[in-house]
């Protein structure tokens, strides 16, 4: 019986029940309907991975979805390692950020709505998750793309959170319009869209090329594919062109960025990325790109991270930077050590956004860093699950964060790939940054005196049960969820390669066994010195931090406003849009050459008819005269033409 | 010389009998609707003679009485029947109930069907004289009205000059050829090869200027206006159908049998004329504040476009024209009939303006008018498209596919001002109190008019093979 | 020799009366040279032995249609006639068409061919007399226009009391 | 003997001069004599066309135009009549009521 | 030739009288009894619309011949005929019609106040009229249709519509009168050279000379690019939606738009394959710049009525451009487009009606904060939206991405920029919904009451269509497909227009 179709359908169950019965009759225990389902989609996704473990995958066409001529598309189940990988973590994440916001939103007023849309949005990963061809893979794409619209707009009465959930999807479709092209394309050249038949027959592209007529280029076809694909990746995963919505989408609850802005759907481009692994590894340009816009990112998104003072923010940036981790390992070739971040990465991000949801709960809603402090005796549970988390993201040993990131510097440097030692050079050097604002944002929050308000101060308490629990599983996950994967080298047995090498291929590093040393050194000095620099920089007394803002002002300016890529958008794309719809179209074409032609016939032939009609002067003579003259050109017509 | 054969001749004369039967009876009665009904019985009889009779020449060619000449009659005689109608009330209101205004419209109907049947152009003049002296003289029965002693002046004065041009051209032709009869003239032209002689041209031309006049034709169309818009209205709404109807009856027959031969000559003149027509028609309709008087430019548009029928010739090209008149006659007197049942007393009515919001007061009348606007537009399920599409469809296979563009281009114009009338009625609010001067007799004519206006408009095949079957006896 | 002298005097005369009638101030000074006109033009017609023609162009046109001309002038107020111009604004503009039109005319005139002979020679007329021709003509062939003819008569008469009579009763 | 063209020539001047006296003279009485001479000049024209061809279809012609121009002149001069029985003016400038 | 009529009774034409009756039914019923002539109304659109529910079962989905054929001798001496007749093509648009009518009479139940008797009279002719453009297989019939369609429409939109309602009825009549008119010309010009006869089948069997060919195409495609709209000629389009009631605009937006792009399919490609084939380049041409010109336009409004309307000159330009890119997936993305486009965008006024009727105001400005006051609605509305943006599992996703494929197919240019169709489409629909809906409560929307039951009822079976042609829409793509085929094997069947074609379209591949 294939009981992996209950994964995605219990969600939608769920949300159907939530948003057609929510206002009325659940109301209040609408969270019961959609845990219960998620954690049932859960046990049977745990399930089906232990059927894929003993070597059962799946891969069945539901129904037909559009069949139009030559094309064929079904609505269809592709369960392999890769997908059970995803599956774990969706589910897993899905289900605890669950009964977290069970706490978090108690009270809120669309309750069952919110409640709704978490399943929606769970239903929406799992059917892009386990989608076996392009065209599912699209609709779920565009479907999370959906809930994380609702679910950022979700206090639609604040401008802001509605204006942030409506650029992110205007972003995403930006990604999509690319991804779509590359869907197309596929399909012209190999005649089908289901992922076996495409992978199978990617390679007799090889060589061929496509020519972009009136700009006369010729690209390389499986390149061109690569690329647009990757436009989606790059859209949906927040990477460096596409990656403005990201920050604003912290507008929407907490539990929503843990679940969607840092576990599961910004990953989705690297699951896409990783499943395309057939046609990347068939064209070297898309490879290189790839691992240099993911390690451009990580860098950018980094320094920008450094200076934030909004907890969520910096979090936010420190995901894209992570992103662009995982990006610059499918980059280099090591789709194994990319997917392992992801898994790692879905853990300790989603545990370090629950906890910046329980500071700001006790905080009455404060984000600014710079009025908290002191917030460790206060909040014990809350310190130390951060305090784990951002260890685990800094690569301390020990903690999942250090094997999958490893992992990933030591395959860039020992890889086939051209950028690769480049790229683990900025790799190694956003692994410093990481550790510093992790823990920057761990001194200012959680150590030092209170900088808050005075009643702030006595409201602070400890996060109620139902929220701290999820953060202690989380926390497990955040550490054991690295041991999975420990690499030859430290004794491990690298299950987690093994499990996806049928899927994503193995990349082995050339270097040495003293070169792998010196690499996991060097990443973990990075990390460390990071974490003291921090230190030493926020935990003595003497405002050192502001110092250094002074001198180095231009740098912290242009870093504080995000380098300016929000209103560099806003100038080059929205403003000329609006401004030639406004001026251009309904003023010019619209209203003054079309309307002009419209309206001016008309107006000039009764123009032309009150002319006219004043030469019937009422004279007899002057119609005699007329009638003269007409016979006068008729007879002189007739006679003269002959 | 034997009594010659006066059988054909029957409907003429009894139509005469009659017309002379109301003259007398006018003295005896009193109530003027009796002479109203005893016009319409003469009208049927005659239409039973016309139908009971023998065809065939008579007068050694002078009478002609063949299917042209019968469905031209037939248009004559259902325009005289609902001008009848729709003027009992309005004579009334208008306090110039006299008889003379039923026998005056007989004669007239009697000068028609003589040209209709004229195969003689002296008898073709006789019967245009008599039509449009007792139309002069109609066109100024309101005495009392300058506006309609100035019609009448300016149609007489112009009347005049036109039939002397016809004169001048008949004394042409027959100095040319030694006759008048139209066959003859057209075996001598063929025979004697003066086809392209510069004397023939001209009296060929004068013929056009004398028949342009009668049609409206553009040059010559000055008088209609002033006319129309001066002319009592069931006078004008017999004025636009009857004698033009005519005009076009002897136009056809002159042109397509005296100087059939002719024809690239002719065509060649009549196709700018015909433009000019459709032109001036519909531009200057456009800008009328007077109804009346933009139906008259209507009426010019139309006599444009039945000409494309004349140009296209053949068989098919005057099926077409006669099938348009046929219909025009319907849908232009249902137009004046509305008009007429806004006159009322102390209101002209006379002011597109007026007609604001006449859907709410009137819905009937607003509704019907609403018909015959579209049919006159040509908007298909209407009587008036089916006219225009014969036409159009005579005017392409007779090789003129640009003349019917620009025809189409036109009455797309005309759309226009026709839905203004329209948009007054139903999207505007009334102003006043709106009273309709109905009565029962003005009643069936709109009712006949617009079952025959939409019952062509969707069964079109009795007209059609009609028109067709009368052009086959030509 | 003497019919050409007797064509010339009566075409001049036609021609100079006819300019004159049109272009005098006073109309009853019009009547009367139209009265001479239509005299001559009678005359014209007896050169070419149409004596009932020119019989009835005496009886009908001078004396009947002149005689009703000069009842309506009558009817205006002279004084007024004579103070104003005769002629309308745009004259010249009527002329120049009137001059247009005789252009043409005379052009097409020029290679004007006459028709073929009918029987009724000068020869018959004479001695049948011209009235019992035409007369037999016309009571044989033409008896239909000439019923048209008594038609548009009657209409006249019609017309003319229900313009033309004072008050009629309805 | 004549030739015909010269009575042709005499119908046509006589036939303008009544048409140029139509379009130009404001009194409505001597337009409605000019028709008069143009109806003539087609009198003249005809007869002598008659006369050349020997046949009588031209006179019996212009025998009905004779009628017809009395009749005419009936119904005219009734109209003139009632237009100046209204309005006393007998110039056809004034008679403009109607235009557009 | 056509097979014979399978249910025995002439469904199409009682489907086409049966509105003409009960608006003569509603004729005679007297002025007051207002709730009478409603309930007539409504009667005779639900049984017109189960009466062609048949038409959707019994259509045998396997043969591109003509199905429910009535023929009889109508004008014998012109050689036409009364034929009648349904294919793939043209059964959709049946049933989107008769079900359109009955959602807008439950629409206008109490928005039309003034002249209702004659309100819902123009709206049944209107509906006979529109099943008879598209079951019409004869020239002449279909003509008589067409015009026939013009005189409700423009009744509907000059008596009951907005303040500015005469200028954009007027300027509605004369763009369609102008275009329709020279169509009849062609009409005519085909009738002599396609042997005398009306008949489209038979005169879409001939091969015409190509010069002929090009001209007739562009007679008629001044009639069908007006009615579309397609890019220079669309300047009606929102004068006519923003001024019409909401049951006009509603109508004019799912159905008679259609009968443009209807046109072309039944006409211009079958009858004139070269010429459509030589002239797929300007067309494309043109479907581009109105999808992005429409959809960038909508950025700048600030009226609700008139935002939708340009965005359906948008989905049109979609629709257009999936039919000239002459290729299997490009036809039959645009017909599911067009079907998708009346459901949506019909719907999109259904709903503004709806507000409208409340709060009596169409200026976006005068909205906001909707949903906390009308959440039920605002859940229709958003459903609604983005179908219209052409989210996946929507019915718009699917003709869209078609039509991109069969553009990308045609040419890769016009395939792209009309992706960048898609991210304009959702930036004015979001921002939209979100001017309308979300933000602060404005006053003027404060106290409103949410959809009745009436309302509900009457955008239930919109929603139905959308998520049915979303999630399944092999049901409405089967009935397309042979006719589809048979399309193309007439487009491609040779003519040295083709290499003309071939050059023009290579070269911008």
């Amino acid at each position: 019986m294939d009981s992996y179709l209950l994964i995605p359908f219990l969600p939608l169950a769920a949300f159907l029940i939530n948003i057609l019965f929510g206002r009325k009759l659940i109301r209040d225990n609408a969270h019961w309907v959609s845990i219960l389902a998620v954690l049932g989609s859960w046990v049977v996704s745990v399930i089906t991975v232990e059927g894929v473990l003993h070597g059962n995958t799946v891969n069945r066409d539901l129904y037909a979805w559009i069949s139009s001529g030559g094309f064929k598309v079904s609505v269809g189940f592709l369960i392999d390692p890769l997908t059970a990988v995803m599956l774990v973590v969706v589910t897993t994440c899905s289900s605890l950020i669950h009964i977290y916001s069970a706490g978090y939103m108690h009270g809120d007023k669309g309750y069952y709505r919110f409640f709704s849309y978490l399943s929606l949005f769970t239903f929406s990963m799992l059917m892009l998750v386990m989608a076996n061809n392009f065209l599912q893979l699209y609709f779920g794409w565009e479907a999370v793309g959906l809930c994380s619209y609702f679910l950022i707009g979700f206090w639609y009465e604040k401008k802001s959170a509605s204006d942030a959930g409506k650029k992110a999807f205007i972003v995403n479709r930006f990604g999509d319009f690319g991804f779509g092209i590359g869907v197309i394309m596929i399909f012209l050249t190999l005649g089908t869209l289901h992922y076996d038949a495409v992978f199978a027959s990617v390679k007799n592209l090889i060589g061929q090329t496509v020519t972009i007529h009136l700009l006369g280029v010729q690209i390389d076809l499986i390149t061109f594919i690569a690329l647009l694909l990757f436009c989606g990746a790059v859209g949906k995963s927040a990477q460096l062109p596409l990656h403005v919505w990201l920050p604003d989408a912290m507008e929407g609850p907490t539990p929503v960025s843990a679940l969607i802005h840092a576990a599961t759907m910004v990953t989705a481009g690297v699951f896409m990325v990783a499943r395309c692994n057939p046609i990347f590894s068939l064209s070297p340009v898309a490879m290189n790109v790839v691992a240099v816009v993911g390690a451009v990112t990580a860098l950018f998104a980094g320094t920008i991270a450094l200076v934030q003072n909004d907890i969520k923010r910096i979090i936010a940036y420190s995901t894209v930077s992570q992103l662009g981790y995982m990006f610059l390992a499918c980059g280099v070739g090591a789709y194994t050590a990319g997917v392992f971040h992801l898994y790692t990465h879905a853990f300790f991000k989603a545990l370090l956004f629950l906890c910046a949801g329980s500071v700001m709960h006790a905080m009455a809603g404060e984000l600014d860093l710079q009025k908290m402090g002191g917030l460790k005796k206060h909040m014990p549970v809350t310190y130390w699950t951060m305090l784990i988390a951002s260890l685990s993201i800094a690569g301390v040993p020990g903690f999942a964060g250090f094997f999958s990131k490893d992992e990933i510097l030591w395959l860039a440097y020992s890889g086939p790939s051209p950028v690769g030692k480049f790229v683990w050079a900025i790799g190694t050097f956003v692994a410093f940054l990481t550790a510093f604002y992790s823990f920057r944002l761990i001194f200012r929050v959680f150590h030092g005196k209170f900088r808050g308000s005075h009643e702030q101060e006595h409201h602070l308490h400890e996060s109620p049960k139902v929220m701290t629990v999820p953060l202690m599983l989380l926390c497990v996950g955040a550490v054991a969820s690295g041991w999975v994967g420990v690499p030859q080298l430290l004794g491990g047995g690298a299950h987690f390669t093994e499990f996806l090498k049928p899927v994503l291929g193995h990349l082995e590093g050339e270097g040495t066994r003293s070169e792998e040393w010196m690499v996991m050194a060097i990443s973990i000095i990075a990390g460390l010195s990071g974490i003291g620099l921090a230190a030493f920089v926020y935990l003595r007394e003497g405002d050192l931090a502001a110092k250094i803002a002074q001198n180095f002002s231009f740098v912290h300016r242009v870093l504080w406003n995000k380098y300016y890529v929000d209103e560099l958008y806003d100038a080059v794309i929205v403003k000329p849009t609006i401004w030639t719809a406004k001026n251009v179209i309904v003023g010019v074409t619209d209203g003054k050459i079309i309307e002009g032609v419209v309206n001016g016939v008309p107006r000039l032939i009764g123009r032309f008819s009150s002319r006219l009609r004043n030469i019937q002067t009422g004279m007899v003579q002057q119609y005699a005269a007329v009638m003269a003259i007409g016979a006068f050109f008729v007879i002189a017509a007739v006679l003269l033409w002959q | 010389m034997p009594m010659p054969d006066i059988r054909p001749l029957v409907p003429e004369i009894v139509m005469a009998c009659l017309a002379m039967l109301v003259l007398i009876l006018d003295l005896v009665v009193k109530r003027k609707g009796i002479i109203a009904v005893i016009t319409m019985i003469s009208a049927f009889v005659v239409f039973y003679a016309l139908f009971g009779g023998v065809r065939g020449e008579a007068f050694s060619g002078m009478f002609v009485s063949d299917g042209y000449s019968v469905f031209f009659k037939i248009i004559f005689l259902i325009s005289l029947v609902l001008t009848t109608l729709i003027s009992v009330r309005y004579i009334e209101i208008e306090k110039v109930n006299f008889g003379e205004y039923y026998s005056l419209m007989l004669f007239s109907t009697l000068g028609m069907m003589v040209m209709a049947s004229a195969g003689d152009i002296i008898v073709l003049y006789l019967g245009l004289e008599l039509m449009a002296l007792s139309v002069y003289v109609l066109a100024g029965f309101f005495r009392h009205d300058t506006r309609s002693n100035e019609a009448s002046l300016k149609y007489f004065l112009l009347g005049a000059f036109a039939s002397a041009f016809l004169l001048y051209a008949t004394s042409m032709i027959y100095g040319l050829t030694g006759t008048t009869n139209l066959r003859a003239i057209a075996q001598y032209l063929a025979t004697h090869g003066i086809e392209d002689n510069p004397a023939t041209m001209l009296s060929v031309m004068l013929f056009v200027v004398a028949f342009g006049f009668k049609i409206a034709a553009a040059p010559f169309h000055m008088w209609a206006p002033d006319v129309y818009e001066g002319a009592p209205t069931s006078v004008t709404a017999f004025m636009s159908v009857g004698p033009k109807a005519a005009g076009f009856a002897v136009f056809g027959r002159v042109f397509l049998i005296a100087f059939g031969n002719l024809q690239i000559n002719w065509v060649g003149i009549l196709i700018p004329i015909a433009i000019l027509t459709m032109a001036v028609g519909n531009i200057i309709a456009i800008s009328q504040t007077n109804i009346k008087r933009m139906l008259a430019y209507s009426s010019i548009a139309h006599a444009g476009y039945a000409m494309i029928g004349l140009v296209s010739g053949g068989s098919e090209g005057v099926a077409s024209m006669m099938n348009y008149l046929f219909i025009y006659a319907f849908m232009n007197i249902g137009a004046f009939a509305v008009v007429i049942m806004l006159r009322t007393e102390g209101f002209k009515g006379e002011n597109i303006t007026d007609y604001e919001g006449l859907a709410k007061s009137h819905p009937l009348a607003s509704a019907l008018m609403l018909v015959f606007m579209f049919s006159l537009t040509g908007i298909p399920p209407t009587a008036g498209f089916v006219g225009k599409f014969y036409l159009f469809l005579a005017a392409v296979n007779a090789g003129y596919t640009w003349l019917a563009v620009v025809a189409v281009l036109f009455s797309a114009i005309s759309a226009y001002f026709y839905l203004r009338i329209v948009m007054f009625m139903y999207m505007k609010e009334p102003k006043g109190e709106v009273k309709l001067s109905a009565s029962s007799s003005t009643g069936i004519a709109l009712a006949v008019t617009a079952t025959a206006v939409l019952v062509i408009g969707v069964l079109p095949s009795g007209v059609i093979n009609m028109a067709r079957a009368a052009v086959l006896g030509f | 020799m003497l019919a050409e002298g007797i064509f010339a005097y009566l075409a001049a005369a036609i021609i100079v009366l006819s300019i004159l009638v049109v272009t005098r101030r006073n109309p009853v000074h019009s009547v009367l040279l139209m009265l001479l006109l239509f005299f001559h033009i009678a005359a014209l017609y007896l050169t070419l032995d149409a004596e009932f023609l020119a019989a009835i162009q005496v009886i009908v046109y001078a004396g009947a249609i002149l005689v009703l001309f000069l009842f309506v002038i009558l009817l205006l107020n002279l004084k007024e006639e004579m103070v104003v111009s005769r002629y309308i604004g745009p004259w010249p503009l009527g002329l120049m068409a009137a001059l247009g039109l005789l252009f043409m005319i005379t052009l097409s005139l020029r290679s004007f061919v006459a028709g073929p002979s009918g029987q009724i020679t000068a020869a018959l007329i004479k001695t049948e007399t011209h009235t019992k021709v035409l007369g037999k003509i016309l009571f044989t062939e033409y008896i239909y226009p000439f019923e048209i003819v008594s038609m548009v008569l009657l209409v006249a008469i019609i017309g003319a009391i229900v313009l033309a009579k004072k008050k009629l009763r309805s | 003997m004549i030739p015909l063209n010269w009575y042709l020539w005499l119908s046509a001047v006589v036939f303008i001069v009544g048409v140029a006296g139509f379009l130009t003279r404001r009194n409505i009485i001597i337009m409605f004599m000019s028709i008069e001479l143009m109806l003539n000049a087609v009198n003249i024209s005809l007869v002598s066309f008659s006369s050349f061809l020997n046949d009588m279809r031209g006179e019996v012609l212009v025998f009905f135009v004779i009628a017809v121009a009395a009749s005419e002149a009936a119904i005219g001069l009734g109209i003139i009549i009632a237009l100046f029985r209204n309005r006393a003016t007998a110039r056809v400038d004034e008679v403009n009521e109607m235009r557009g | 030739m056509p097979i014979e009529n399978s249910l025995g009774f002439p469904v199409l034409s009682t489907l086409i009288f049966l509105p003409v009756v009960g608006a003569a039914i509603i004729l005679l019923i007297s002025r007051k009894q207002e709730s009478l002539i409603k309930s007539v109304a409504l009667l005779t659109s639900i049984a017109a619309f189960l009466l062609s529910i048949p038409l959707f079962t019994d259509f045998d989905k396997s043969t591109h011949l003509m199905q429910f054929v009535e023929k009889r001798q109508w004008i014998p001496s012109w050689n036409i005929m009364y034929s009648l007749g349904v294919d793939g093509i043209s059964v959709l648009f049946v049933l989107l019609s008769t079900l359109v009518t009955i959602l807008c009479v439950l629409i206008s139940w109490n928005a039309v106040k003034t002249k209702m008797k004659e309100f819902y009279i123009s709206l049944l002719i209107l509906e006979g009229a529109m099943i008879g453009v598209f079951c019409s297989l004869d020239f002449f019939l279909f003509y008589i249709f067409w015009e026939a369609m013009l005189i409700p429409m423009y009744l509907l939109i000059g008596v009951w519509g907005g303040p500015n309602r005469v200028y954009a009825a007027i300027k509605f009549f004369l763009y369609t009168l102008v275009g329709s008119v020279l169509m009849l010309v062609g009409i005519i010009v085909l009738y002599f050279y396609g042997g005398r006869t009306f008949d489209i089948l038979q005169l879409a069997t001939r091969n015409y000379p190509y010069e002929l060919q090009f001209w007739l195409f562009w007679a008629f495609f001044a009639a069908f690019a007006v009615k579309v709209p397609m890019f220079p000629m669309h300047t009606w389009l929102p004068d006519a939606h923003t001024e019409a009631p909401t049951a006009g605009s509603v109508v004019l937006a799912a159905v008679l738009i259609k009968m443009g792009a209807y046109g072309f399919l039944r006409f211009s490609i079958p009858l004139f394959p070269e010429a459509a084939r030589a002239m797929t380049v300007p067309m494309m041409v043109l479907s581009v710049i109105a999808i992005i010109y429409g959809a960038i336009v909508c950025l700048a409004q600030t009226d609700l009525k008139r935002l939708i309307a340009y965005s359906s000159v948008s989905h049109m330009g979609f629709v257009t451009l999936g039919i000239f890119a002459m290729n299997v997936q490009g036809l039959e993305g645009g017909i599911l487009q067009m079907l998708n486009h009346g459901v949506v965008t019909g719907a999109l006024f259904l709903s503004v009606g709806v507000i409208y009727e409340r709060t009596h105001s169409r200026e976006i400005s005068d909205y906001g904060g909707v949903a906390t006051v009308l959440p039920i609605y605002a859940a229709f509305f958003m459903v609604f939206t983005l179908a219209s943006i052409g989210l996946p599992g929507l019915n718009g996703f699917v003709g869209e991405f078609l039509i991109i494929l069969g553009g990308f197919t045609a040419s890769k240019w016009a395939g792209a920029f009309a992706a960048t169709g898609i991210i304009i489409g959702a930036a004015y629909m979001l921002w939209l919904y979100q001017r309308v809906f979300f933000l602060q409560t404005n006053q003027k929307v404060a106290g409103l009451h949410d959809m009745n039951m009436r309302e509900i009822i009457t955008l239930v079976p919109m929603i139905v269509l959308v998520f049915w042609i979303g999630i399944y829409p092999n049901t409405f793509l089967s009935f397309m497909h042979p006719s589809v085929q048979h399309l193309l094997e007439r487009v491609y069947s040779g003519g040295q227009g083709a290499t003309y074609a071939g050059q023009i379209a290579g070269l911008i591949k």
